[in-house]
C-alpha cells in the first residue's frame, strides 16, 4: 500500500493518532508530511518527546490536541510552531495534555491492558498534576488514565508484507503504542520475505492482527536515524529551527519539503542520501531456533 | 597553565565531578552526555548510564551524538529495551544521579519547562517535560545545569514541572510522597549553587575563574546566600577539556 | 560461578524465588536441584504455571508459601507432591497464595514499576479473590497486589560472564520477574564473550546491573526445552509422574535424581542427551546494527 | 463408513467445529492444541491460534507438542513474546473464543480446578487456574471439555475458579464486571451441552454415536435440562481422523 493510501484509509480527522514513539529515532516523517499534504483536521497527537514532527503537523494546522511529554527540536530546542499555537493560537488554538515520559508510557499500558488508569509514584509534586485532566494523585500515588491511540504509525527497519515488522535499537514507547493502539501502519526501510521476519519471531514487534497497513517507505524517517540504514540529519533539524522562527518561514519551509512534494521518493532527491547512508555493518549473532 | 575554555566546558567538567564511580547515571541530552563521557574516562570508569530513549551503557558512544537515539549510542550498548524499562530501575531507586536540563530554576530547585505566564494563555510555551520530571522525583539525587541569568534564576518559577524542594518547607518531599531526595546542585555558566542536607534553599558554594561572587548575584532572582566558604570552581583540566573536545568536536554543544 | 555457589550466596532460606518464568520452556531445574541439595527452607515461590520443579521443590520440604497460578505436571496432570502438602500437609503444610496467569504478571508489573498493586479486569467473579488476601476487588477492577522476588532465577540460551542474557523462543512472564527482583541468577547453555551479546543489545534480557550470578550449566533446563539445543523429555515427565504418587516413591525418585547426584555433569551422564539434542539449525535472520 | 475413533478424538472433532473462520482462538494444552490443528486444516483456514506462554501462530506447529512451549510451536510463529501482551490482546476483546480444561463444571458453566472440598483443608487440591479465569473472563466466547462422568458434571461447584455465569441469574457476568460472554458449549466424552443465548444453565444438545440420552443424564450430576431438538452428534470424518492422527501420531493425548 502506498503511504498516501494508508494515510487515507486510516487517518481521518479527529483521529487520535500515535508518532515518534520510538523518541528521536525512527520517526515517520514521511507518514507526517503525507497527514499534512491531505490536510487532516483536529487530530490528537500522542507521544513522549516529538523530534520537530509535533511541531510541523501543528505549524500546518493539522492537530487540535497534543498528548505529549515534550515538543520541540532535540537538537536545536524550542519548537517555534507549538509556541506559536499556544501563544498566539497561530494557524489555530492547540488543547494541550501534558505528561511526562513514563507517565505517556503508563497511559499506553493502561490503553494495552484495557484498565481505566494505572498507578504510579511519578509526577507527585509537579504542576502538570493540575493542567492534565488525566492524571489524578491518590494519596501517594498518580492515576494516569488510559490513552487509547485510533491509529499508531511507526517507522522500522524491515516489515513483510503480513505486518510482521522487525525494529531494533532503542525501542521507546513504540511496543505499548501499537499495542493500544486499535491499528498500527507500518513504514519500512525493507519489505521483506516473510521467511526473514518468521526466522525471528522474537523481534516481531505487533502482533500482525493489529497491522492495518505496511507501507514500503524507504528514507521514510529522514531526518531522524534509523540504525544500519541512515544517520540523523542534524543539519536538516537547524535549517528547520532556522526557518520556522516565523510563520512564513515555516510558510516556506512546508511548501518547499512537503506541500510541492508529492511523495517521498521525490522528496529523497532534494537530499544528498548517500552522506547520510550508514556503510559500515554490524550483523548481530544469529539465534537459533531450531526445534528437532 | 590550563588552556582556555567555554562556560559550557566548564559546566561539563562541572557536571561530570558530580558523577561518582559505579554510579547508574539517568543521562539526560546534550551538555550530560558529554558529562558522563568525561567521568567514565576519568574518575568513574565503573559508572553506567542509563537513557530514557531505552539504553544502558557502560563506555561513552564513540562518536558524535545530536541526540541519544544517535546510532553511535546503540553500539556497544548493555540493553536496547523500553522507556518503560528504564523507568522501572528509576522507579526502584537504581539510579543514583540525574541530569535534567531547565529553562527556570528556583531558589528551591523547582524547575519549570512547560509555561511561562499563566498556562492557560502562556507568554511562552516551553517544550515540556520529557523525562525530566520524572528524574526529580523518581532519581536518587539530581542535578541541573542552566545559563546564568536573571530571568532563568528566578525567585519562585511559575509552574513547577520538575520538583525540587517545592516551597521550600522541611520535608515537603516526603509529605508529597517524591521518592528521590532532590537536586544537589544547580551548575550555571557562572557558578555552583548547592543546597543544604535534607534540602532547602540554593546557596552560592563556588564561582568560576573569571566571575566574581557579585556578578552571580546581580545575575540571580532572589537574595542569593553566599556560604561563608564559597571558594572558586576549580577551572577544567586539560584532560576533562581534551575528554570534552573528543566527544564534542566541532564544538556543537560545548563552542562559544 | 558454579550453581553450588550461586544458590549459597543468593537463596538464603526464606526467600521468595521466581522460578519457570518463562512457563514450560527454560525451567531451572539444576537450580532447584541444587536448592533440594542445600535443604533450603521456607521458600516462597513465585511462578506462573509449574512444571513439575515447584511440585519437587515441595516434596522435598523446601517450600512453606507458593505464589503461583498453576502447579502440576504439564503433560501428565496433577502434582502429588502439591497435593501431598495441601491435603495432607506433608512432608509440611503449605500456604498457597493462588493467581491466575495475567494476575501474577501484573504482580510482578507492579513490584518492577514500584508502585503497591495494579489493576486489572482478570478474576472477577472468582473465588480466587476469597482465598488471596493479595487480590481485592474495587468497584469493577481487581487490584493485584506487587509481588517482589528476592531472586528470579532463568535459564537461557547463552549469556556473557557479566550478565547480559540471550534468549530466544516464548519468555511467560521472564522479563517482569527480573525486572522486579532484586536480583538474577541467570544459567545458561553457553556462555559466550562479550562481542556476542553486544553484537543484539535488543535481545538482552536483563539490565547488567540486576544480575548476580551468571552459571554455565549446560542441560540445566532438562527435562524443559531449550530452543536450539535440547527438546522436551516428556518420558522423564511421565516416569516423575508416575514415581511421584507415593512419598515413598517420590522419596527414591528425589534420591535418585537430584539427592544423590553431585552436580548436573553428573545427571547429565544418567540421561540419552544425543536423543533429546536438537540437530536441525535455525539461525535467525541477522539486524544490522551499522552505525557509521 | 467412517472409521472407528476415540472418546477423545470425537471431543476433539466437536471442538474444532466451534473455531469460526478467522477466529482468534486462545489455544489451552491437550485437547485444543489438537482441534485447533483440525480446525485451520479445514474451515478455519485464516484462523489464528494465541497461546498464553507468548506465541501467536497461523499454521499448526508440524510435530507433536508436549506443550505449548515445545520447540516446534516457535518454529513458523508469528509473534514470540511476552504472556502478559497476549494476555493484553485477550483484555481489549480481541480473542474471539477460548478452550479451558476443567476438573469439574456446574450447571451454569463455572470451572473448578483449584480445591475439591474446604480451601483450608481441602480433600483434593487441583493445580490451580493457569490462564484458565482469565480466558473465562476475558475471552469472547469459551468451550471447555471434560470426561463426561457424575463427579465431574456437578450441580454447583465448591470452588469457582474460572466462572461461567455464576448463580444462573440473568445478567450476572455483566453485574460482576466480566468482559467477555462466557462459555457456549461443555464437550465431554458422551455429549453436548450448551447454553442458552444470554447464558444461564446448560442443556444437552447433542448425545455421541453409541450413546443414550439416559446415559448422559445418569452420568450428570444435576437434572439435566434436555433440549427437544436432541440429536445426535456428527461423527468425526475421515479427514477430522486424519487430521487428528497426523497432529497426534501416537495417540498421546487421543489414545485409548
Amino acid at each position: 500500500m502506498s503511504m498516501a493510501q494508508a494515510i487515507e484509509r486510516f487517518v481521518p480527522d479527529g483521529a487520535t493518532v500515535a508518532l515518534g514513539v520510538a523518541l528521536e529515532p525512527l520517526i515517520p516523517f514521511a507518514a507526517g508530511h503525507e497527514i499534512i499534504r491531505q490536510r487532516r483536521r483536529e487530530l490528537n497527537l500522542v507521544g513522549p518527546i516529538s523530534d520537530s514532527l509535533f511541531d510541523q503537523l501543528i505549524g500546518a494546522g493539522c492537530v487540535g490536541r497534543v498528548t505529549a511529554a515534550w515538543i520541540g527540536n532535540v537538537s536545536e530546542g524550542l519548537g517555534h510552531c507549538y509556541r506559536r499555537a499556544c501563544e498566539q493560537q497561530v494557524p489555530r488554538a492547540l488543547e494541550v495534555r501534558d505528561h511526562s515520559n513514563f507517565s505517556i508510557s503508563l497511559a499506553l499500558w493502561a490503553a494495552a491492558w484495557n484498565v481505566p488508569s494505572l498507578p504510579t509514584r511519578t509526577l507527585l509534586g509537579s504542576d502538570i498534576l493540575r493542567t492534565n485532566p488525566d492524571l489524578s494523585p491518590v494519596d501517594d500515588l498518580v492515576h494516569v488514565s488510559a490513552v487509547r491511540p485510533d491509529i499508531a504509525i511507526v517507522h522500522v527497519q524491515r516489515a513483510d508484507e503480513f505486518g510482521r515488522a522487525h525494529a531494533w535499537g532503542p525501542l521507546g514507547i513504540a511496543e505499548e503504542a501499537g499495542l493500544a493502539a486499535a491499528g498500527v501502519i507500518v513504514s519500512c526501510e525493507e519489505l521483506v520475505e516473510a521467511d526473514v521476519t518468521l526466522s525471528d519471531p522474537n523481534r516481531i514487534l505487533y502482533a500482525e492482527t493489529k497491522v492495518v497497513a505496511v507501507v514500503h517507505e524507504p528514507g521514510g524517517a529522514h531526518p531522524s536515524p534509523v540504525q544500519g540504514f541512515l544517520k540523523r540529519d542534524h543539519a536538516f533539524y537547524r535549517d528547520y529551527a532556522e526557518r520556522s522562527r516565523s510563520a512564513d518561514g515555516f510558510a516556506e519551509w512546508l511548501r518547499e519539503w512537503v506541500l510541492d512534494v508529492p511523495d517521498r521518493a521525490t522528496y529523497l532527491k532534494r537530499i544528498d542520501v548517500e552522506a547520510l547512508r550508514i556503510k559500515n555493518h554490524r550483523p548481530s549473532a544469529p539465534a537459533d531456533y531450531g526445534d528437532d | 597553565m590550563t588552556e582556555r575554555y567555554s562556560p559550557q566546558e566548564m559546566m561539563v567538567a562541572v557536571a561530570s565531578r558530580e558523577i561518582r564511580d559505579a554510579d547508574l547515571v539517568f543521562v539526560g541530552m546534550r551538555l550530560p552526555v558529554l558529562a558522563y563521557a568525561v567521568a567514565r574516562n576519568s574518575h568513574a570508569q565503573s559508572a553506567r548510564g542509563l537513557f530514557e530513549v531505552g539504553l544502558m551503557r557502560d563506555q561513552p558512544a564513540d562518536g558524535f551524538l545530536g541526540t541519544m537515539g544517535d546510532p553511535p549510542n546503540v553500539v556497544g550498548a548493555l540493553w536496547a529495551t523500553r522507556m518503560s524499562n528504564a523507568m522501572a530501575l528509576m522507579a526502584q531507586g537504581n539510579v543514583d544521579l540525574g541530569f535534567i536540563g531547565g529553562a527556570e530554576v528556583d531558589r528551591y530547585g523547582n524547575l519549570n519547562t512547560s509555561y511561562v505566564g499563566d498556562p492557560t494563555r502562556p507568554t511562552v510555551k516551553l517544550p515540556g517535560s520529557g523525562g525530566g520530571a520524572d528524574i526529580a522525583i523518581l532519581s536518587r539525587r539530581w542535578v541541573t545545569l542552566m545559563s546564568h541569568e536573571k530571568r532563568r534564576l528566578v525567585d519562585r518559577v511559575s509552574f513547577i514541572t520538575s520538583p525540587g524542594y517545592g516551597d521550600g518547607t522541611a520535608g515537603w518531599r516526603k509529605r508529597n510522597g517524591l521518592l528521590g531526595a532532590g537536586p544537589v546542585a544547580i551548575i550555571t555558566t557562572l557558578a555552583v549553587l548547592r543546597f543544604p542536607e535534607g534540602g532547602g534553599e540554593a546557596y552560592l558554594d563556588t564561582v568560576h575563574p573569571g566571575h566574581s561572587v557579585d556578578e552571580v548575584v546581580a545575575n540571580t532572582g532572589w537574595p542569593l546566600h553566599i556560604s561563608d566558604r564559597v571558594t572558586e570552581t576549580s577551572a577544567p583540566t586539560d584532560a576533562e577539556l581534551q575528554a570534552i573536545r573528543h566527544f564534542d568536536p566541532d564544538g556543537f554543544w560545548t563552542g562559544v
